[in-house]
């Protein structure tokens, strides 16, 4: 029965899924003028209203792909994760839902409530196992740091509303229009908080590893992989939309900062995740990095728009930064709903108990691997064309600005290209050690290949990471709005698949000399060639045998404790980064009748995320000692209390008696 | 000149280094035994261990995924297909018209092969496979940025990243060096020791399991999969060189097909593979390997001389 | 009764009052803080009778014989049952020492008067120094209730302060309705027949002043 | 017939009080109680109606509805209702587990049809004498429920409530007092009516500022003592704490409106006098000072009833802050804020009250897994706890939002940043605690028996109002406030 219900209710979602994505590609192939839909009037003082334009549309689009592939992938997951199938079922309609309704909403009240009606539902989806102490802190966590950001919005809303006279976004962008530098930069501020963290950016971010692992895995996914785009979502409407001057470039100290902040999530993410064990709070980690990546080319976008560099290549980073938001969108969803296959099959989710899964869900497993190389920005994937899209814009832009801003590019891209090496050394490792080697426990040698459903939504996925990789052309497309609207000019499509649908160009550079241009699709086609003759030279036809042979363990039978674990593996870049790790390790160690025989030895250690323990613990720890503090003052005398009404009465009768 | 022409070209250039890529390690390893006061095996020694490799049977670990097989084959390809993006004789004239790919496709190809050879080692299972992944994909993490910055850094001086282009357009600009190149040079060639796995950073004589980091990643290989592995090694070896080559002395290249010109070109980039090749043999046989720990700073001195070399680009 | 002779007879009750606040306000021992409000109500309701006289208000005949009645009477009464009925020692220890409660209470006056001194053509509807005695008045119950532990003292304290309020109220522009004056009376009563329940309550089942109490806080 | 209903609404309670104490079967009095506030909510709704229709009504010339007495009116019976259907479940539970005795019932029962009396005399008086007077009356009926449990801690909580609340009231008598006077020195003598609120808010501009100074001062303090405004609430914690859980209902959410009331009818007529700055910075400052002081205690309290005390008072602030942004917007939403503390406030504690007698502890550290053995109450009580932190769509946060969007119009940036901070922080504490009560897994010795239809039953209603008046302001209601909020700021 339940079961029942909870088939249709995802279907329903998927069928909603299908029909918003065709509607979102229909909108953004052709040239309709944006609609806007007045809804009834809930509130005296409000009119409440919907509209969708480019941006609009482009974020439909995302949030349609993974909640297809969640939609399919989820029942077969429930079925073996009973608990409460009928609400989650439930939260996530609610869940998926309020986020396309944040992306069209037309006035603040209906993005507000929209806003933190996603806030809520994905709170309960991560307290889902009521059961468990660890989700629970982690949607208080959420829930705090989510509302402190609603705040922060709500006083830049109700700041424009009151220039506006009004809540619609027509007019609050006419009120923006009336504001002096230094208010509409406040203002930006307070919203790039307010959206910073639902996004995750660091030092903003520290909800984020604790609560998406907390969700159910497709939860997880749309959180990592639609959710936070959300935010940025918002950070676009606002930075370029809403807040925009009129006839003049967008201040730099906006740029400077998502710039800023963008290369430090990057950098801080993926390090952080490459020390994670938890393969899905690895995974979250990551979104922080890509998250940051997505800044980085807005933060680009920003310092080069409204003529201070040559449109074209402002065009360049925004395509950049909202393709990476697509792509992120379908390879974390990808690797989530992999991890919560191998989760749900064998039941950890730490690697270290995993290994040989390969063998065991060899779908799952290749299906990850594609996952892993997309977001390692590896050719010939998707994930390496936005990444390659970046670069070129950070380089053409950097030297085009000079400077500091054009130095800021510069760090930019180092850091960039360090993301870029730390994320494959990361991805190395989880597949390596949760699908390669030998199980390391009775969980992962007794795990068998997840249903057909799971593995379809897994393909869903797959298959937008590489057609997004090697058609540039068509994904360049879906961008042509979003670009033009946001900052006028041509699309993307005119800028960056200027020679050709399949090859990619980085115009606009300094000397006006030619571009760069590559076409990942011929260079794909060159590798699968060369692939294929490099097969037949290996398995040339000959006598010489074919036998298998345990492993070289040094002459021992070989175990799975020979193999690497995911400590060890992480373990030269602990070291290299130990400043900001500060990594802490114990080893306990039994000793025989002679020192030198060691009966056990048990080694625990871990790394901190600064940001944690220095800003939040200890802003944490202060509030509850001053609580505490000020809580004494109460002693429960009735003199005290007496005291207190007649000391308040003089005192406002001595502040207040005389005008 | 049409898209197939370049393709052509490119291919024929892919080839030439794929074919001279032993040959290089070859040299290297005779200047080495020479410079050791030993006669050493012969140059052509490599190509030997290759067609003996090819021709003996395969030993597997029981405990590998099937994927197992398929990494050497996707290794090679990877590898050759960087090598396909570089200027080896010939500079274009003009943006190709359908280009292949540029300097970012290029690091990237190689990353991809060092990601899958990572794997593999971990396929096997055992700690060397491990160790040597770990501490091979330590390193790459450290020489990719360096490298993209070093190439950036050539990059905008001259507003593109395809190798070709910069290429020629540096070889018109008839090498105005400056500071910033020399600081690039500099970093190139340290990036360029430790991407061949050379001394200080690796040893690629070693076999003793500690030592190993790219060894260690191919303990589990036998037969003609080793052999596309070496190969793939070889190649990237020559690749890296020419690369550096390319950046820093685009000397000679050829615009057409006229013979005299190819045959100009093609000694131009002999004199520039060897003078390279000699300098990884005298660095190898003067210096020692370093522990690997301390790789880091010898790479981070890479690291900031090209990030230096980017700033005062831009600046 | 001429007007002015009524003024000058309010200002002299007045300061009676306050020289019975100032006796509750010293008072060491519970009777002696019983009798003083006792009086004090005495004084109030003749105050009603003066005013009563000049202004030829019969309801504020009326109010001045409910004053004597309940509260000369029959609040004292009841607080010295209720003493009886505890059996409890029959000092008054005070929280915060008294030479502190007295300067406080300087203030207080002080204050009254200054506040009343800040008062424009409006003072003419109060009759007399009404004001400021019965500022002074309320808020020095107030400081008893708040300095002296026994919860009889500040009951004794509470009706000490509505005195204040009664005598402000009656030379206010003659005295307010009739009923409202009954009302509150009856409030008052009722106020103080539940707190005698709740101290003998207390001190049937924990053996304590309630005022003592300090278990709920924080 | 009309005017009449302003006498007969009190009445009806006062006589069923005075029925209840010849009635002995606890069956028919729990019936009686849930009949009498079933009529007090169809009075309530009939006096609606016809203000409604005819604008204002007065009777007797002492009793007086117009639209603000209508929106506490409102609250008072619904909450009166919700408050005697969740009584009959809870009153079978304390019976059972003996925290009272069936045979002092007979006193529990009248006494709560007085408290909601008194309160409805207050809403209703015109005369400012009777609110006094009705104000007083409910201090001493409520005090008495608050002490009915009889022991230790009881009897404390009410004797600092008694006496801590009559300073406090005494003090809005003689504010009352001053008001009067200068009303009448205005005119010239006594006359009829002369201490009516219409009347003197009709003069009011006339009114000498000096004496309606001090007379606002002594009001605000004296009726913020009885409305838990800080730093006058101390005994507001002990005393919601101590009592039972469906008069701590009452009190948190009807009792406080009353005060709020008295403050209001005193603000209008303080506004005419001095204009709106002095009475509304006032308002200002008390607000701003409860919610700050509320923060603290709030995030460190363990107490489950306690903690909702405490929440009152940040409430109650957050009223005060909207009157004291003033405007349109922030008296409108400062009433709204009223009626959904109210409503919120007592499912709060009724389905707590709940949760305590299930684990026997009032301590929320020990309260595990209330969702598992009370699936839907716990629900219930989440959803409360939600509104309470303000989150949509919740009806709180709508109001709130008013309150906000006030304060930013009217330029009070640095209050509307302290506001939010305390909302931010208070929301940590409120939900962390209310998470570590309701999730997890309960231990064996909680009470698993099945939920009490009755409780259900009435907390579902509270509820829906809650729920509702969160995504849709129906026009009637939007009609009543905006009436409302005319009289208010005139």
């Amino acid at each position: 029965m339940t079961r029942l219900a909870v088939w249709l209710g995802h279907l329903l979602i998927f069928a909603a899924a299908v029909l918003v994505a065709v509607l979102a590609l229909g909108f953004l192939g052709g040239s309709t003028p944006p609609v806007h839909v007045a809804l009834p009037p809930f509130f005296p003082f409000v009119a409440m209203s919907l509209s969708v334009d480019g941006l609009s549309a482009f974020f439909l689009l995302v949030i349609a792909l993974v909640t297809a592939a969640a939609a399919i992938y989820a029942p077969s997951y429930l079925e073996a994760h009973p608990k409460g199938a009928g609400v989650l079922t439930i939260s996530l309609g609610m869940f998926v839902g309020n986020m396309a309704l944040v992306c069209c909403a037309g006035d603040f009240v209906t993005f507000l409530l929209a806003w933190e009606g996603m806030t809520l539902a994905s709170y309960v989806l991560v307290v889902s196992d009521t059961r468990n102490d660890d989700s629970t802190r982690a949607g208080l966590l959420y829930l705090v740091m989510a509302h402190a950001g609603t705040a922060a919005l709500l006083v830049v809303f109700l700041t424009l509303a009151e220039r506006a006279h009004g809540f619609d976004f027509p007019a609050l962008r006419a009120a923006a229009r009336t504001l002096d530098g230094s208010s509409r930069t406040g203002l930006f501020m307070l919203a790039l908080a307010g959206f910073g963290v639902k996004a995750g950016v660091v030092p903003l971010h520290v909800w984020l590893p604790k609560a998406h692992p907390a969700a159910p895995s497709y939860a997880s996914a749309l959180m990592s992989g639609v959710m936070l785009k959300v935010a940025l979502y918002g950070i676009f409407r606002f930075s370029f939309d809403l807040l925009a001057p009129v006839s003049a470039p967008l201040p730099a100290s906006w740029g400077w900062t998502v710039l800023l902040l963008g290369s430090a999530s990057a950098v801080i993410g993926v390090l952080l995740a490459l020390q994670q064990h938890d393969l899905k709070r690895l995974l979250a980690f990551h979104s922080v990095e890509n998250v940051g990546i997505i800044l980085i080319g807005t933060g680009l976008a920003m310092l080069l728009g409204g003529n201070r560099g040559p449109p074209q290549l402002a065009t360049l980073a925004l395509a950049a930064a909202l393709l990476h938001t697509l792509n992120h969108a379908a390879f974390k969803g990808l690797l989530f709903l992999g991890a919560g296959s191998v989760q749900i099959r064998s039941g950890v989710r730490n690697m270290e108990e995993l290994g040989g899964l390969a063998r065991r869900m060899p779908w799952t497993a290749w299906l990850f691997l594609l996952g892993a190389v997309a977001i390692s920005a590896l050719p010939p994937l998707n994930g390496f064309v936005s990444e390659w899209m970046t670069f070129q814009a950070l380089l053409l832009g950097g030297v085009r600005l000079g400077g500091a801003s054009g130095l800021l590019a510069g760090v930019a891209a180092s850091l960039l290209a360090l993301t870029g090496g730390l994320a494959a050394t990361c991805f190395a490792k989880a597949f390596g050690v949760t699908f390669l080697g030998r199980p390391r426990s009775a969980h992962a040698a007794h795990a068998t290949e997840s249903p057909a459903p799971m593995i379809t939504g897994m393909l869903l996925l797959a298959g937008a990471c590489v057609a997004l990789g090697l058609a540039p052309g068509w994904a360049m497309r879906l961008l042509d709005r979003p670009t033009s609207e946001l900052l006028g000019g041509a699309g993307a499509s005119a800028v960056v698949t200027a020679h050709g649908p399949l090859v990619l160009t980085a115009g606009g550079s300094p000397d006006g000399l030619g571009a760069t241009s590559i076409s990942v699709t011929a260079a794909a086609a060159l590798f699968a060639l060369l692939a294929v003759g490099a097969w037949a030279l290996r398995s040339w036809p000959r006598k010489a045998p074919r036998r298998l042979a345990p492993t070289w363990t040094c002459g021992m039978t070989p175990s799975a404790r020979f193999d690497y674990t995911a400590t060890a593996f992480a373990k030269p870049v602990r070291l290299i980064f130990a400043a900001l790790y500060r990594p802490r390790r114990d080893i306990q160690k039994e000793i025989g009748p002679s020192p030198y025989v060691v009966r056990r030895l048990s080694y625990a250690g871990e790394v901190v995320d600064l940001a944690e323990t220095v800003l939040y613990a200890r802003v944490k720890r202060w509030i509850t000692a001053s609580a505490h503090e000020i809580r004494t003052y109460s002693t429960g005398r009735i003199h005290g209390y007496i005291a207190f009404v007649l000391a308040t009465l003089v005192v406002s009768l001595l502040l207040f008696a005389r005008p | 000149m049409g898209g197939t022409g370049q393709i052509a070209k490119a291919v024929a250039q892919a080839g030439l280094i794929v074919l001279l890529g032993p040959l290089v390690t070859g040299f290297v390893q005779k200047l080495k035994a020479r410079l050791q006061c030993r006669q050493g095996a012969s140059v052509l020694q490599p190509y030997r261990d290759l067609s003996k490799l090819l021709r003996k049977g395969t030993v597997q670990s029981d405990s590998a995924s099937p994927f197992f097989r398929a990494i050497p084959v996707l290794v090679l390809a990877a590898t050759v297909t960087a090598a396909a993006l570089l200027p080896v004789l010939w500079a274009p004239a003009q943006p190709a018209t359908l280009p292949l790919g540029d300097a970012i496709l290029l690091i990237a190809l190689l990353a991809l092969a060092r990601f899958l050879l990572a794997i593999g080692a971990l396929d096997a299972g055992g700690a060397f496979g491990g160790m040597g992944a770990s501490r091979e994909m330590t390193v790459g993490l450290l020489v990719e940025p360096a490298l993209m910055l070093a190439v950036f850094s050539i990059a905008v001086s001259v507003g593109t990243t395809d190798v070709g282009m910069l290429a020629a357009r540096r070889e018109t600009l008839t090498l105005a060096w400056q500071a910033p190149d020399l600081l690039a040079l500099f970093a190139m060639l340290i990036l360029m020791l430790a991407e061949t796995g050379r001394i200080p950073v690796d040893n690629p004589d070693t076999h003793l399991e500690l030592t190993m980091l790219h060894e260690g990643m191919l303990l589990e290989h036998s037969g003609p999969g080793l052999a596309c592995i070496v190969l793939a090694t070889h190649t990237k070896q020559l690749v890296t060189l020419t690369l550096v080559a390319a950046l820093f002395l685009p000397l000679g290249l050829a615009r057409g097909t006229a013979p005299a010109e190819i045959a100009l070109a093609t000694a131009a980039f002999a004199g520039k593979v060897l003078v390279l090749a000699t300098f990884l043999g005298l660095v190898e046989s003067s210096y020692a390997k370093l522990r690997f720990f301390r790789v880091p700073q010898f790479l981070g001195l890479g690291l900031v001389c090209a990030f230096l070399a980017l700033a005062l680009r831009i600046l | 009764m001429s007007v002015e002779l009524a003024t000058r007879l309010i200002d002299v009750l007045g300061a009676l009052l306050l020289f019975t606040m100032l006796l509750i306000l010293a008072a060491g021992q519970l009777f002696r803080a019983i009798y003083a409000v006792a009086a004090q109500a005495v004084f109030l309701g003749i105050a009603g009778a003066v005013l009563a006289a000049a202004t030829g208000n019969v309801d504020l005949w009326v109010i001045a014989g409910i004053t004597i009645l309940a509260k000369a009477m029959l609040l004292p009464w009841l607080l010295i049952r209720v003493v009886r009925r505890l059996q409890i020692a029959r000092e008054i220890e005070p929280v915060i020492p008294s030479h502190v409660t007295f300067t406080i209470a300087a203030g207080i006056v002080v204050l009254a008067f200054h506040l009343n001194a800040s008062l424009g053509s409006v003072r003419q509807a109060i009759t007399g120094n009404a004001l400021p005695v019965g500022l002074t008045l309320i808020l020095i119950g107030v400081l008893v209730m708040a300095s002296r532990r026994k919860a009889l003292v500040q009951m004794v304290g509470l009706f000490a302060s509505e005195n204040g309020i009664f005598f402000t109220a009656m030379a206010i522009s003659q005295g307010m309705p009739l009923i409202i004056e009954i009302g509150i009376v009856l409030d008052v009563v009722l106020g103080a027949l539940v707190m005698g329940i709740l101290v003998l309550r207390v001190r049937s089942s924990v053996d304590t002043d309630i005022a003592d109490l300090e278990s709920l806080k924080g | 017939m009309s005017a009449h209903l302003l006498w007969v609404t009190p009445l009806v309670p006062f006589a069923v009080g005075l029925v209840m104490l010849l009635v002995r079967s606890p069956r028919l009095l729990a019936a009686l109680d849930v009949a009498g506030s079933l009529a007090v909510l169809g009075l309530t709704l009939a006096v609606a109606r016809t203000v409604s229709r005819t604008g204002s009504v007065s009777a007797l010339g002492i009793f007086r509805a117009d639209e603000v007495a209508v929106v506490f009116l409102l609250l008072i019976g619904l909450l009166a209702m919700a408050v005697s259907v969740a009584t009959v479940g809870w009153m079978r539970q304390e019976v059972a587990h003996g925290q009272i005795r069936a045979d002092r019932l007979r006193y529990y029962y009248p006494l709560v049809q007085g408290f909601v009396a008194t309160m409805l005399i207050t809403v209703l008086a015109d005369n400012l004498g009777i609110l006094w007077i009705a104000m007083e009356g409910t201090t001493i009926t409520s005090a008495l429920l608050v002490g009915f449990h009889g022991d230790k801690n009881g009897l404390e909580a009410a004797w600092k409530y008694i006496i801590v609340t009559t300073i406090g009231i005494s003090f809005g008598l003689f504010g009352t007092v001053l008001v009067y006077g200068a009303a009448a020195h205005a005119q010239g003598g006594v006359f009829r009516g002369a201490m009516n609120w219409s009347s003197i808010a009709a003069i009011a501009p006339r009114l000498d500022p000096g004496i309606i100074r001090i007379g606002f001062i002594f009001v605000m303090v004296g009726y913020g003592t009885k409305a838990g405004l800080a730093p006058l609430h101390m005994w507001l914690p002990d005393a919601h704490s101590q009592a039972p859980t469906p008069v701590s209902a009452l009190l948190s959410g009807a009792l406080i409106k009353c005060a709020l009331f008295g403050i209001i009818r005193f603000h209008t007529i303080a506004r005419g006098a001095c204009g709106p700055e002095f009475s509304q910075g006032v308002l200002l400052i008390f607000g701003l000072v409860s919610v700050v002081v509320a923060t603290p205690f709030i995030i460190v309290q363990h107490d489950l009833k306690r903690l909702l005390g405490y929440h009152s008072v940040e409430h109650v602030g957050i009223i005060a802050l909207g009157l004291g942004f003033g405007g349109r917007l922030g008296t409108y939403g400062a009433l709204l804020h009223a009626i959904n503390h109210g409503v919120t406030k007592a499912l709060a504690f009724l389905i707590g009250g709940d949760a305590m007698s299930r684990y026997n502890t009032r301590d929320m550290r020990l309260m595990k897994g209330f969702l598992g053995i009370a699936p839907i109450a716990g629900t219930l009580f989440l959803m409360g706890a939600f509104s309470l932190a303000g989150t949509p769509p919740f009806s709180i946060f709508i109001s709130e939002l008013m309150v906000i969007r006030a304060g930013i119009a009217t330029g009070h940036f640095v209050a509307v940043a302290v506001f939010l901070a305390m909302v931010v922080v208070i929301f940590a504490g409120l939900i962390h605690h209310v998470g570590q009560m309701v999730f997890g897994t309960a231990d064996s010795n909680a009470d698993r028996g099945r939920e009490a239809p009755t409780l259900l039953l009435a907390t579902a209603l509270l509820a829906s109002v809650m729920v509702l008046l969160g995504v849709w302001i129906p026009p009637r209601v939007d009609r009543l406030l905006t009436a409302a909020t005319e009289v208010i700021v005139g």
